[in-house]
């Protein structure tokens, strides 16, 4: 009896020269000019390759690449519900372990991959997201993030930072800092409860030999696997479409954002620079943080020097809860 | 559509000009209303939700009589077009539907001979109308508050919209320049626009 | 039965062909109002133009050991001209050029 | 050889999907479907079907789990009931309209509040309109066939739908019946191995639902309309071929029971149909010309066939176990579509509802006599006093 189990070993890729020349995330397609989550799915699609089935929740990613009857998905693609892409996911792997068991398909388990946003991952969607990753599917599931539901018109989400300007949290003189709670974690979300995760990384669009690698990696996994990814979004935060790259770097150079694998329990952190510069030189570059006072700027570093104190990578609260404030 | 309703149609780049792009349509059924014309100004849904650069087009409708058919998509024949990127002119056949005798109306630092070489069925125009917005009031303004049916809270006209709507008026008559000085917000922007278009006939 | 238009016309399912190295039914060139020009004398070939682009604009020519881009599709982010690591990309005015005209009757 | 066993509703579906060789199973713990799910475990454990079993986190996890597998190339089923089938409502019109021919089993219960878990059809009737196949079990023996019969017609390259095969809470599902377990080579021969035009399949890559255009959304929806146009034939073939190949007797969409010389009749589909023919049976030993259309599919709605079997009475009893709060009938559902079936004839019998079987509440002979005697009233006084009656619960019928 055949058995449907994972032997591929996507090799590293060493330089940014060897990177694949194959797209499977191919030219046109509707999203914005400079758009974060369109250059990480690129980036995703070349390291994964042709043996590979793409599961699209509702969001940015289905809507602006999936616009009016054309796709530019290479590979088996399929849309989502924004709640149930772990679930569908989920089935997809069910149908190929047994097909493949039963030999009604030949060749290796395919890679399934859910390319979900924020909402379709930790908020919506984390439902369908745990019971994937508690089952022990054999499917990597990525959060791509960029903080906010951007399709429908930059709404808040549970990854949107503190402070942030997001059409369902303007500031004004009642609520001046806009956004009052602070994100949601999502691959200590992963981590902490799910015994069958063995890979868990995050990843951004400003090291694309390390995300792809990441990818590579966790697609030679066998079991569910966790990609969080930093894709800024020039609509929704407000910035130059040039400055995409140059962003993703700033958040990692103030430590606003941190470049990290979680592999059997060890992490092992990337990138990681030297010194942080404060986190001040990454919000000046967006709109949606132009409206914060210095306190705020302040409470939003707090936080940050918190996050890189701690040993691992859990999060204490630097700050009073929002709700205990006036 | 009944052809006593006049259509305008405005095409821009999403996202940042689609405030502008949205005061362009708003303004102008707004004075229009002041004269006592049946008017209407709406987003094209199907460009909606935007993307940075994407073309993108807003429409307004002007009417002596109470437009019927207030539930359509799109303006199948605009009797006026306005650009509000020129680089627009390249990439869509921005005069689709037009009737013979429009006018186009475009935001460029360039003259109208440079636009019209991009425009192969130029012969529809009656007239070609050209303003530098850009320089008379900067970069266009990003607020995502007026979008997909929210009301505006920057004001309509702060931005690149006025001295569009200023050149507008030297192109055609639809509204007159006192009524959009009274909707719009950057009035000074309004009149230097009027004053510093270039009009072409054909 | 019924009559359906050509242009209102959906597969089964709305299940559709898979682009093989592009979509022509998204054409996004004439998304640009500016463009990326290359001065292939002080490219090193980083690479970075063709990793950072969102929508694999830019492609390695192996023979001629040069970058090239796709007019076709470029939206005019310029993500590159920003990335290059050696000011081998400048933006240059969509208008100043006569070619890369799409002219489409409707945005896609 | 057939062999005869004694199953409860649940019991005798799972030896139909297990017969059907099912190859993703995706369960959730509700009342009363339940046991169907808690069978096809042990089966998959003993190793007696060699099928994916996944534990849903909840029912639009299950359905999403089969609709990924199905759309993969895999046969599917799960199942649900009560809330469970509304908490899954989300997922319905994308996988009808994605044309992935899911199989889902429900066996009815009241919707909440408070926690009734008797059965009713509001559950199930509540997804009526999403574009799937629908019918109801009589009995266990009928729950096993309806499983084959509509993984035949979902699966059918001409059909391609999902199908929802319901059975009422507790009364199919859980009071055992006669079920004859065919041979598996009949089975084999009836049903066919699944295959879908456009599978997910990385040696031939297609995208699955891409967006549309407001103006190209009516075609999707016709898609689907035509689907339910093309459905009956397929139907017709399949219940032909069933028949044949298990030695059965069924119509394939209304069946009748002593309407030769009837004057009335009851409209009815589910478990409740068995009580009635015996009701029947005893009014006509008093001289009461009465019979019974059952409702075998009630999607695709066989509207030529509900005309054509009701044309001969003078008036109809429409036994609802649905609600339609503040509908036109101001009782259930299937009322609606008996008079709308009805509406062309030149000659119309009077019809009115019976809301019985609410909540799970038992439909004993005297109710159904109850029914009888209000439907003799109405052919004397020629005319239809009340669309509704609540069964048991009427000031004055």
């Amino acid at each position: 009896m055949a058995v449907a189990v994972k032997t591929q070993n996507l090799p590293l890729i060493k330089k940014i020269r060897n990177i694949p020349k194959e797209e499977y995330y191919v030219p046109g397609h509707r999203t914005c000019a400079g758009c974060g989550p369109a250059l990480q799915y690129k980036l995703v699609a070349k390291a994964a390759g042709p043996n590979t089935i793409f599961l699209g929740p509702t969001g940015c990613m289905y809507v602006a690449n999936a616009s009016y009857l054309c796709t530019p998905y290479a590979v088996p693609w399929m849309h989502t519900q924004i709640t149930n892409a772990g679930a569908v996911a989920s089935g997809v792997e069910a149908a190929y372990q047994v097909l493949i068991r039963k030999g009604k398909w030949e060749g290796e388990l395919p890679n399934v991959i859910v390319m979900a946003g924020d909402g379709g991952s930790v908020d919506i969607g984390l439902q369908a997201m745990s019971g994937m990753m508690y089952r022990g599917h054999d499917a990597l599931f990525i959060c791509y993030d960029n903080e906010a539901y951007a399709n429908t018109g930059i709404q808040t989400s549970p990854t949107t930072p503190y402070g942030a300007n997001t059409t369902f949290t303007p500031p004004g003189p009642a609520i001046p800092e806009g956004k009052k709670l602070f994100p949601k974690d999502p691959p200590q979300l992963v981590i902490g409860g799910h015994p069958a995760v063995k890979y868990v990384a995050t990843a951004s669009v400003a090291y694309p030999v390390d995300l792809m690698n990441k990818v590579r990696k966790a697609l030679n996994v066998q079991g569910p696997t966790f990609l969080h990814i930093h894709c800024p979004c020039p609509k929704g935060w407000k910035f130059e479409e040039s400055k995409t790259v140059e962003i993703a770097k700033l958040a990692i150079q103030t430590g606003m954002w941190i470049l990290y694998e979680w592999e059997n329990g060890e992490y092992k952190y990337q990138h990681k620079p030297k010194e942080y510069k404060p986190v001040r030189e990454y919000m000046k570059l967006q709109g949606r943080f132009a409206h914060l006072q210095e306190a705020h700027i302040a409470k939003m570093q707090a936080f940050v020097d918190a996050k890189l104190k701690a040993p691992g990578i859990p999060v204490e609260i630097p700050v009073p809860p929002p709700r205990a404030q006036a | 559509m009944a052809s006593k309703v006049k259509q305008i149609t405005v095409w821009a780049r999403g996202v940042v000009q689609d405030k502008e792009g949205r005061d362009i349509a708003n303004g102008l059924a707004n004075a229009a209303k002041k004269e006592g014309k049946f008017t209407q100004a709406f987003d094209n849904y199907v460009d909606l939700p935007d993307r940075v650069n994407v073309p993108l087009r807003k429409y307004a409708r002007i009417s002596d009589e109470e437009i019927e058919e207030r539930y359509e998509y799109e303006n199948e024949k605009p009797e006026v077009v306005i650009v509000a990127d020129a680089t627009l002119v390249k990439g869509i056949n921005v005069l689709r539907g037009m009737e013979k005798g429009g006018v186009l109306v475009v935001n460029t630092d360039r003259k109208p001979e440079d636009i019209l070489k991009f425009i192969p069925n130029r012969d529809l125009l009656k007239a070609i109308v050209c303003v530098d917005a850009k320089g008379i009031c900067g970069e266009a303004t990003v607020d995502f508050s007026g979008s997909e049916g929210g009301v505006d809270a920057v004001g309509l006209g702060a931005g690149m919209a006025a001295p569009i709507l200023g050149a507008l008026v030297r192109g055609t008559n639809l509204v007159k320049l006192e009524n959009l000085a009274a909707v719009v917000k950057n009035k000074e922007a309004l009149y230097k626009g009027h004053e510093q278009a270039v009009v072409k006939t054909l | 039965m019924f009559i359906i238009p050509k242009e209102k016309e959906v597969p089964l399912g709305c299940i559709t062909p898979a682009p093989v190295t592009e979509q022509p039914m998204m054409i996004t060139g004439n998304w640009r109002e500016y463009r990326p020009v290359i001065e292939q004398e002080k490219c090193n070939l980083c690479m970075n133009c063709i990793v950072y682009c969102p929508d694999a604009c830019w492609q390695l020519n192996e023979v001629e050991d040069e970058v090239v881009w796709n007019a076709k599709y470029c939206k005019g982010c310029l993500i590159c001209v920003n990335e290059c690591t050696t000011e081998a990309l400048s933006k240059a005015y969509e208008l100043d050029f006569e070619d890369g005209v799409v002219r489409l009757e409707k945005p896609f | 050889m057939a062999k005869e066993m004694v199953l409860s509703g649940c019991a005798a579906s799972a030896q139909a999907a297990k017969m059907a060789k099912v190859e993703v199973i995706c369960s959730y713990p509700i009342r009363p479907y339940t046991a169907l799910m808690m069978e096809l475990a042990k089966m998959v454990a003993n190793g007696e079907l060699d099928a994916e079993f996944i534990y849903g986190e909840g029912e639009h996890a299950q359905l999403s789990v089969v609709l990924g597998a199905s759309a993969a190339g895999a046969r599917v089923l799960t199942g649900s009931s009560g809330v469970g089938v509304t908490y899954a409502f989300e997922t319905y019109s994308p996988i009808a309209g994605g044309r992935v021919p899911v199989q889902m089993m429900i066996a009815d219960r009241a919707l909440d509040p408070p926690g009734d878990f008797g059965s009713e059809h509001t559950d199930a009737m509540s997804c009526r309109d999403q574009g799937w196949l629908m019918g109801w079990a009589e009995n266990p023996q009928e729950a096993f066939d309806n499983c084959l019969i509509n993984y035949r017609v979902g699966e059918d390259h001409r059909v391609l739908l999902p199908q929802f095969v319901c059975q009422d809470g507790y009364f199919v599902s859980h009071i055992p019946g006669k079920v004859l377990l065919p041979d598996q080579s009949q089975v084999d021969e009836f049903l066919p191995p699944y295959t879908l035009p456009h599978p997910l399949d990385p040696k031939h890559p297609v995208s699955h639902g891409p967006q549309i255009r407001p103006d190209q959304g009516t075609i999707m929806d016709l898609q689907r309309a035509q689907a339910h146009l093309d459905a009956p034939a397929v139907i017709k073939e399949a219940i032909a071929d069933f028949n044949r190949i298990f030695g059965r007797d069924y119509s394939p969409f209304v069946e009748e029971y002593m309407t030769d010389d009837a004057e009335m009749a009851f409209f009815i589909m589910g478990a409740h149909t068995m009580t009635a023919r015996h009701a029947i049976k005893h009014l006509r030993s008093k001289g009461v010309k009465i019979g019974l259309v059952k409702l075998r599919f009630l999607r695709p709605w066989p509207t030529q066939e509900v005309a054509e079997a009701l044309s001969k009475f003078k008036a109809v009893g429409v036994v609802e176990t649905s609600t339609s709060y503040g509908g036109a009938m101001r009782g259930g559902n299937l009322l609606h579509e008996v008079r709308a079936s009805l509406y062309d004839l030149p000659q119309r019998p009077l019809t009115t509802s019976f809301m019985a079987g609410l909540g799970g509440e038992m439909v004993p002979l005297k109710d159904f006599y109850y029914m009888a005697e209000i439907l003799s009233k109405m052919i004397k006084e020629g005319k239809t006093k009340k669309t509704v009656h609540w069964v048991g619960f009427e000031a004055e019928a």
